[in-house]
């Protein structure tokens, strides 16, 4: 089996790994990481894509992998705003649930509300 | 010599890997950062093997910005036991 | 079986076994530095698909701003993760769950078996066009000159993350200076750290940049080393981080989209479009613009893990 | 004259590698933290150091070397940074228990 198949495989069980963590994992930054994970897997596909892609002299297709070195830095800024998002939600209530019939935890000391 | 040189990485990289994976369980949070360094260093041994064994031209500039960036876990770490800022929640009735 | 064949192999598994950890481990923390490591392998497995651009950005982001980002969270977030832990979903849900996950796998793996070989490849029209831009790296050119309105878009979004981490600041702390990551108290090893690294880091930072236009490099590799070089010196207390009411931070933050979208909008008359370069000025041109985005780039990344403002602004 | 570089390619890079696995064993047997840590920057200095030292001859030009050795030499910074921070760490039991 060629290394680019063995990375698109690898892709392929990574996506379901991060799409299982992403269902199961009660814990807000635990889905985020499961999500980072599927994103991973999605750029490995387009990396086995660019691989065999490979002609006119360059070793792989330059388009897929230009489109993930943007997806990269997108898939970045979005952890960074879920994790704010995540920070601020324990600031407020001192809980981290995603629970709809939690109710907001002991009051926070000193936060604004 | 290829085969060699990529034998030498897969070697590397299986030895600090078997010690990441028995390592991540505990029994502390710094052992943890131990393991993590470790594998970044090996890591960077192995990608240095495998990118001359295969031809990748570039590579140097791939461990060059790894090793510059080797520290900053740990350093995050030391950083993450500061005591919590003044708008957290208190530890205690975190649940 | 070559000796190739088995590193790849191994490496397979290993990258497979951290991803593993990453999602089952018990303790968040062990799960984020499960993270950091398999953020490492990947660049590894992105060296074997000859893809060393992005090797490159997933080194410098991967095992720069994100492992201070999630380490950080980790951290704050402990004992109240611990307590969500217990709100595992039940039996069935999970069995329905692996059952849906090891559907989604079977699937894409069964795409990429029957993927020809070779793939579709817009690589021979890269090539053909390549001379046009004066650059030797067709990764940059597709960033800066096929595909640019993609790449001054990605821009936006980083200034939108932006946006929407300060928006989340409690009223009276606006204007004021995010709580940067950083040390309890000053730290002798640390703060030695912070002064010998920026040095090199900025001079490799600069190098990956400006070597882009023929070479793996770019704005963002380049950019996203220059940022963790300012976090250090952040997280050693050497410097604090600015307001966000600082006229010099946001100028800084929307100068590369800003000058991206400003010479694609000169390029209507002065060249033969929307985003297009006038003849024989492409690669000044590109260099130019990838300048201000490797600034905005090293400017962002820390302000994305810097959080919110949680300083009350001086008056 | 390439044979002699081989040769000397070989037998850093086998002498480096042999650091990591040392580095490891001493990760996984040694008692305690700080035992561990010593463990780990010999591997760090070392391993690296040597398979950097192999690879010299192989790299196509002068610029390409400089860039080895710079890995090396951040990669010794870091490594004595983070043993020191992480051994503080390890002292004041860590954060967490």
């Amino acid at each position: 089996m060629s290394a680019p198949t063995l990375a698109g495989l690898i892709g392929a069980a990574l996506v379901g790994l991060g799409l299982y963590g992403l269902i199961t994992n009660p814990q807000p930054l635990r889905k985020i990481l499961a999500f980072n994970l599927i994103g991973s897997g999605v750029f490995l596909l387009f990396g086995i894509i660019a691989r065999k892609g490979a002609a006119a002299g360059f070793v792989a297709d330059p388009v897929p992998q230009a489109m993930v070195i943007t997806g990269i830095v997108v898939a970045f800024s979005a952890s960074a705003l879920a994790i704010a998002l995540v920070l601020r939600l324990f600031q407020e209530t001192g809980r981290v649930t995603l629970r709809p019939d939690a109710s907001a935890g002991p009051p926070a000391n000193g936060a604004d509300t | 010599m290829t085969d060699f040189l990529l034998a030498a990485a897969g070697f590397i990289l299986f030895t600090v890997a078997v010690g990441l994976i028995r390592i991540l369980g505990g029994p502390s949070n710094a052992d943890r950062m131990m393991a993590a360094q470790l594998l970044g260093t090996g890591g960077i041994t192995s990608l240095l093997l495998v990118a001359s064994a295969t031809g990748v031209h570039g590579v140097e500039d791939v461990a060059l910005g790894l090793a510059l960036l080797a520290a900053f876990a740990s350093v995050a770490f030391v950083n993450s036991a500061a005591p919590p800022e003044p708008d957290d929640p208190q530890r205690a009735n975190g649940g | 079986m070559s000796v190739l064949q088995a590193l790849d192999i191994g490496l397979a598994a290993l990258v497979l076994a951290v991803a593993v950890w990453t999602i089952f481990a018990r303790e968040a923390f062990a799960a984020v530095v499960g993270y950091v490591a398999y953020g490492l392998l990947l660049s590894i497995v992105w060296v074997r698909l000859f893809a060393v651009d992005v090797a490159l950005t997933e080194a410098a982001i991967g095992s720069g701003v994100t492992g201070v980002l999630l380490i950080g969270a980790a951290a704050r977030l402990r004992e109240a993760e611990m307590a969500a832990a217990d709100e595992q979903p039940s039996e069935p849900q999970r069995f329905w769950a692996s059952f849906l996950c090891v559907l989604v796998t079977l699937a894409l793996a069964g795409v990429v078996l029957s993927l020809p070989d070779p793939a579709p490849t817009l690589a021979p029209e890269a090539a053909q066009k390549l001379a046009g831009t004066g650059l030797g790296n067709p990764i940059t050119a597709v960033l800066i000159a096929f595909r640019s309105f993609d790449t001054m878009l990605e821009k936006v979004v980083l200034v939108l993350a932006v946006v929407g981490v300060w928006s989340l600041a409690p009223d009276r702390y606006w204007g004021g200076a995010p709580g940067a990551p950083r040390a309890a108290r000053p730290e002798s090893t640390l703060a030695f750290l912070a002064q010998l690294l920026p040095p090199f880091g900025i001079l490799i930072g600069i190098h990956i940049f400006w070597v882009g236009a023929d070479e793996p490099g770019g704005a963002f590799q380049g950019g996203a080393i220059l940022a963790a070089m300012w976090m250090i010196t952040m997280m050693a207390r050497l410097t604090e981080a600015p307001p966000v009411s600082s006229i010099w931070l946001r100028l800084a933050l929307i100068a590369g989209p800003a000058v991206f979208l400003a010479t694609g909008v000169a390029g209507v008359a002065m060249a033969s479009g929307f985003f297009a370069y006038p003849a024989g000025f492409a690669k000044p041109l590109i260099l130019f613009i990838e300048a201000f985005m490797t600034l905005s780039i090293a400017v962002t990344l820390p302000m994305l893990v810097a959080g919110p403002p949680r300083r009350l602004p001086r008056r | 004259m390439s044979l002699v570089l081989d040769i000397l390619t070989i037998m850093a890079i086998c002498a480096g590698a042999f650091f990591f696995f040392a580095g490891t064993v001493g990760l996984l047997r040694f008692p305690d933290a700080l035992s561990r840590l010593h463990a780990l920057t010999k591997a760090d200095n070392l391993g690296l150091g040597l398979v950097v030292l192999g690879l010299l001859p192989r790299t196509g030009s002068l610029f390409a070397s400089l860039k080895l050795v710079a890995v090396w030499a951040l990669i010794q910074l870091a490594g004595a940074t983070a043993a020191q921070l992480i051994a503080r760490a390890a002292r004041r039991k860590g954060p967490a228990p």
